[in-house]
């Protein structure tokens, strides 16, 4: 156990530092999910991004990355959180798809895809839920039918995160007359393939952050398919652990909102109920706890191991500190919680409403307790 | 010792829950919404009709002369519905004060007339901008003026339906020294009547759906992780609800035992109302993270409320006044300052 | 609805006060689970009390009560608290069988049974849970077969509380052959009937509180036998409603607990964790509102209602406020909380441990939780 | 940067974990409990035999000088156990300290010597009767006497195991000045790591009871009510054991930023211990709440530890130093204090 950075790694950090100082907005772009304009906007980023290829660190060279390894990517996630840069609008992307076709696509599907995945140029949207398939996903019943070198597919997705401005999705479709997590696959659709329709849903702050996705005789070629036919529970669980482990949610964004709430302490705490101290450092220690676990993690996994049901605990983890840190800020506003931000403030109620979502997307914490109880401790079913 | 409604304050309330249960329903939610209103003219006439913007005023300014346990179960069906309007704060907070200082007011004479009011406990002013009349403060001296006679300045509240305002003003009519405390204690009290209607509103939705959403071949609500969620919320109201109503029945007492019984109030409903609506959000899943499904306006309002009329930590401070400089025990449940001074 | 005491009710405190203050003993009792000793020193004092008539002060005063109503009843409990009397040995009988006895004895029974209840002559154990039936109360095995004017009994009973010192149990007793909410009658068993063997069982905290029973064709007369045969679960679960709701649990205790720990805190908070103040308000907080619901549950109960399955909310609310109270208590104690106190001191360690059996017996708060979901708020099964 | 154990450091651990296996069966914490012992001669002398009092001592005393971390396993390990013999305290915390003032004082020299520690955040010191040496506080020197030369006042834990004592003394050996901060910091995070055992056996007892346990005609561990009490319970210790691992291997730093580490690890361990302990009573139901079921020495140890060597509110301060006066954000995790002098 070594817990200090390398030179190489230090060099790395400040390299980092200085490309984002140089190249993050001044200003703070429109949320992605506000409008189209704050969602090419953030596109527009991707592609500077790429300038310095940053799209996504770890990934081969030959596909946009760098080649680094997960030390040197939370590096990196530190660095960007640290610089306030934009969210990356591509994050179904790289985050979740592309670790996966990574590991299961081919080297034709792997050079079609991820390159443009990492500079930007094509934007994904996920296509996970159903209305009857939510937390029980084995449950979807939107089909692909064989046709030649195609798929047909039809059914209705919703809840597709980035759906309304997105290029393309994935979701998943089963063989007509296939149960369960038996005949699904894994399939990728361009949003403006002939029959699909995209009806956009609010979040409850207003912004068009989902999507419904209507599917009618699309047709896409059998190139679109991850993996085999019928593999697709297997490469979904995968992703899904992806999203739940270390990738979708990296420690930095929590650390950089704990020291946030710690200079709002400052400014405010002395107005405030003094109890509230508490619940600051409580947020700090959740932050430094979860970035501990993640690089304990990190190291392991170099170390060649593998993520197992444990990633359903950094879920559980993550969704509750964040809800714990914004309702804490509220808390120190006090009568004034229930505003919107000034421009340019930090716009805690805004933040608070999106935290409410962790406990609910990516499989409920509902869902996470019982993989943990019934995969990690050994309950029965 | 009786700790149960009258009859007529059955009525009352039920008389509310018809009124907005009619005229409040999700589909008026959303027009508002769309429209980015705050009232409703039609319903507010409604409630006119009822007698509900008099209950509080004295006789002799044409009101009911009723008390505040009879207002805070109108309040508490306002919560249930969420309600737009401004019926609360004017009928119950603002009217009363203007009626102890200026009893001949034009404002208190036409009952349709909303009249807002300024609080050293709340940093804006809700509903100025449609108000007859906005009771002022500065310096423990209350004042009146129109909102003309003002300026405001409209500040985005989180809850849609909330219209809050920064009013600056230079000069407006005096009225004297006025009973602050007493506005805030009715402010409180009828917030959490508020939060009792939000938090029961929250657990209904998620009841509804979670009878009727299958995942993996059965309800949701057969789920205990659902099941218990849902239960633990209704304990949080089941206890809040005697809590409030005591505190409605001795605000009059007007010390710091019913003080601190009123901010105990105070804080517990609105604690119920958060849970119960995060519960309802959780139980409704991505639906209940979506506009379209409007448990969302109750997580919003209760927010909201929480941090009005007094944060908890002020009303904290004020049981802890109680707990700590005054008799505890079994036998002081009911204490009045008198009997122990 | 009328906050204040009518003098009638007033001058009863007065009386009760008085009485309490000329009777209660000056040194506290050995705990009656802690030794034979303590038990009978218990057993003098429900004696004592039967001197004033103050046994059970809701009972017809034929049956040694005082034919008072349920706020007098509270104002009793409350005096009681107050004065620091000693707990109530017979509190399976006075409070949970009695109103039952009540509701579905017999004449014969009750003026056989309710007078040496109310007067300690005679003290009762509760015989509810089996090896195999806990929270699934209705899978009791023990059995009860008729043999003319008598039953005779069979099987094995566990956590039976005061079964270690005290007379006499009642218990659930199924024909053979039925099955689950059937065949089930509540019959009473004298300890020492031959047959029965009484094995003690120790809680964590050393003292015998419970005892295992062993009945090996155990004869009791039909008299035993509350209500109709096969009656029994019906019968049970009214008694259960007196257990969860306002019968057991008096809120003066609480009310008590929380002012001494306020005194606690006035002594020792300067040098405890300032962040600590905001829960010893919350303990009685707590407190009140517990007391504030029982009198409108009384109120309502005089009026003519009935209590329905929101008692199962009162036996949530008092478990987790009293855990609460007493975690308050040993963090302000501090590096201090493990010790058990000097003799005369509050034993806040001691308490707490016992504050951990709320959450467990008389229906574990689970069952409460489903209770609630299912009857309260009508949620599927 | 590599936050993976050694080879050598998990067969440290594995060794420690057989040991403990063989040698505090509930057959022995029962055994002793009947007979009112805290200490067993036979697995002391397996535990000198192993080598683990000796590991935190400099060479040049026979130790085998190696870090915090590799003993914080062996605490995790002893935690699993409810280890009533006084190893962490005496190997862990006392004799380094003794070491590091007097070398070559006698009871360095017994690898089988137990050697007690008073601290100013400790009111009693522990098996201070059965102690070799007992190294003293006072107005921050150090001083060594022993148990003859001082009188102890046994005091009752709820901790059947902790053999705890006030100790009263006029003179004993002078050491001159000690590094109390050091045997906080140490004492903070072995009883941390003591926590992960405690919360983690606490957890296997109630996994390993509800699956056998039936009710309502299945095992009590297929209801959800048990499955999330437990995995929540597993999550505080999955986030709380990567902060007690990087507080010991960072306690050598000796600055604002590894106190605070190790006050988070204090905090959160023992919380994780508590919480589990609670859980894994309820979970046992009745048998949970009797003394038979060994599950209420894992409570109790865990209470015991979580006020000894720092509370959480002097610990918490500990971290509020660190958060308020010192750089903060992601770049900040694996922080020293002269990279920001």
């Amino acid at each position: 156990m070594d817990l200090a950075y390398t030179p190489e790694q230090q060099a790395f950090r400040a390299e980092v530092r200085a490309w984002l100082a140089a190249n993050v907005p001044a200003e703070p772009l429109d949320h992605f999910d506000a409008s189209r304009e704050g969602f090419e906007a953030h596109r527009r980023w991707e592609a500077t991004l790429k300038t310095g290829d940053w799209g996504m660190v770890t990934w081969p060279k030959e596909y946009g990355g760098r080649g680094l390894d997960l030390i040197q990517w939370l590096i990196f996630e530190e660095e960007y959180a640290r610089a306030g840069a934009p969210g990356r609008v591509g994050q179904n992307g790289i985050f979740l798809l592309g670790p996966t076709l990574i590991e299961f696509g081919t080297q034709a599907q792997k050079e079609r895809f991820l390159p443009p995945m990492a500079s930007g140029e094509e934007i994904w949207a996920q296509a996970w839920s159903e209305p009857q398939a939510g937390s029980d996903l084995a449950g979807v019943r939107a089909t692909a039918v064989r046709d030649g070198d195609a798929y047909v597919l039809n059914g209705h997705k919703i809840w597709s995160s980035r759906a309304a401005f997105a290029d393309i999705a994935f979701g998943l479709f089963r063989a007509p007359g296939s149960e369960r997590h038996k005949g699904l696959s894994l399939i990728f659709f361009p949003l403006d393939t002939p029959g699909v329709t995209v009806n956009p849903i609010r979040k409850i702050n207003g912004h068009v952050g989902f999507a419904e996705i209507f599917l009618e005789d699309v047709r896409v070629p059998a190139f679109n398919r991850l993996g085999d036919e019928g593999q697709g529970w297997h490469i979904c669980m995968a992703t899904a652990g992806f999203e739940r482990g270390l990738m979708l949610r990296s420690p930095a964004r929590y650390q950089v909102a704990a020291a946030a709430l710690a200079d709002l302490w400052k400014v405010r705490g002395n107005s405030a109920d003094p109890a509230l101290e508490a619940d600051v450092v409580r947020a700090f220690m959740n932050a430094e706890a979860y970035a501990l676990s993640i690089y304990r993690t990190a190291s392991a996994l170099i170390a060649g191991a593998s993520i197992g049901p444990e990633a359903s605990t950094n879920k559980i983890f993550w969704s509750e500190l964040d809800i714990h840190l914004h309702r804490t800020a509220l808390a120190i506003l006090g009568p004034e919680a229930e505003l919107l931000s000034e421009p340019g403030a930090h716009d805690w109620i805004d933040d608070y409403i999106f935290s409410l979502a962790g406990p609910i997307y990516a499989g409920s914490n509902e869902i996470q307790r019982n993989i943990i109880a019934e995969r990690m401790l050994g309950l029965p079913r | 010792m009786d700790f149960t409604l009258t009859e007529e304050q059955r009525m009352f309330a039920d008389t509310a829950r018809a009124l907005f249960a009619d005229t409040v329903t999700p589909d008026h939610w959303r027009r508002m919404m769309a429209a980015g209103e705050t009232r409703d003219p039609a319903r507010w006439a409604a409630i006119v009709e009822s007698g509900f913007t008099q209950i509080l005023l004295p006789e002799d300014a044409g009101g009911l002369a009723l008390a505040e346990i009879d207002f805070a179960l109108i309040a508490e069906a306002a919560g249930y519905v969420a309600l737009p309007d401004p019926l609360v704060e004017s009928a119950g907070i603002a009217a009363p004060m203007l009626a102890s200082l200026a009893p001949d007011h034009a404002a208190l004479a036409d009952p349709a007339a909303s009249i807002a009011i300024q609080h050293p406990a709340n940093p804006l002013v809700a509903d100025a901008d449609s108000a007859a009349a906005i009771v002022l403060h500065r310096d423990g001296q209350a004042f009146v003026a129109t909102p003309d006679q003002v300026r405001l300045v409209r500040r985005e509240s989180i809850d849609p339906f909330r219209s809050v305002f920064a009013v600056e003003w230079d000069e407006a009519t005096p009225l004297g020294s006025a009973d602050w405390d007493l506005a805030l204690d009715r402010g409180a009290v009828f917030a959490a009547a508020q939060g009792l209607g939000l938090a029961q509103r929250a657990i209904d939705m998620a009841v509804a759906y979670a009878k009727e959403r299958q995942q993996f071949g059965k309800p949701i609500g057969t789920y205990q992780s659902v099941k218990h969620m849902l239960a633990s919320a209704q304990v949080g109201i089941e206890f809040a609800r005697p809590v409030v109503h005591a505190a409605a029945a001795q605000i009059g007492h007007r010390d710091v035992f019913s003080r601190a019984r009123v901010s105990h109030a105070k804080i517990v409903a609105l604690e119920a109302a958060d849970q119960a609506a995060r519960a309802s959000i959780q139980v409704h899943g991505a639906m209940g993270y979506s506009w379209e499904v409007d448990v969302h306006l109750l997580l919003k309002r209760a927010l909201a409320l929480t941090g009005q009329w007094g944060t908890p930590a002020v009303h904290r401070a004020r049981i802890g006044e109680r707990l700590f400089t005054r008799p505890t025990g079994p036998d002081t449940t009911f204490a009045r300052e008198y009997d122990h001074a």
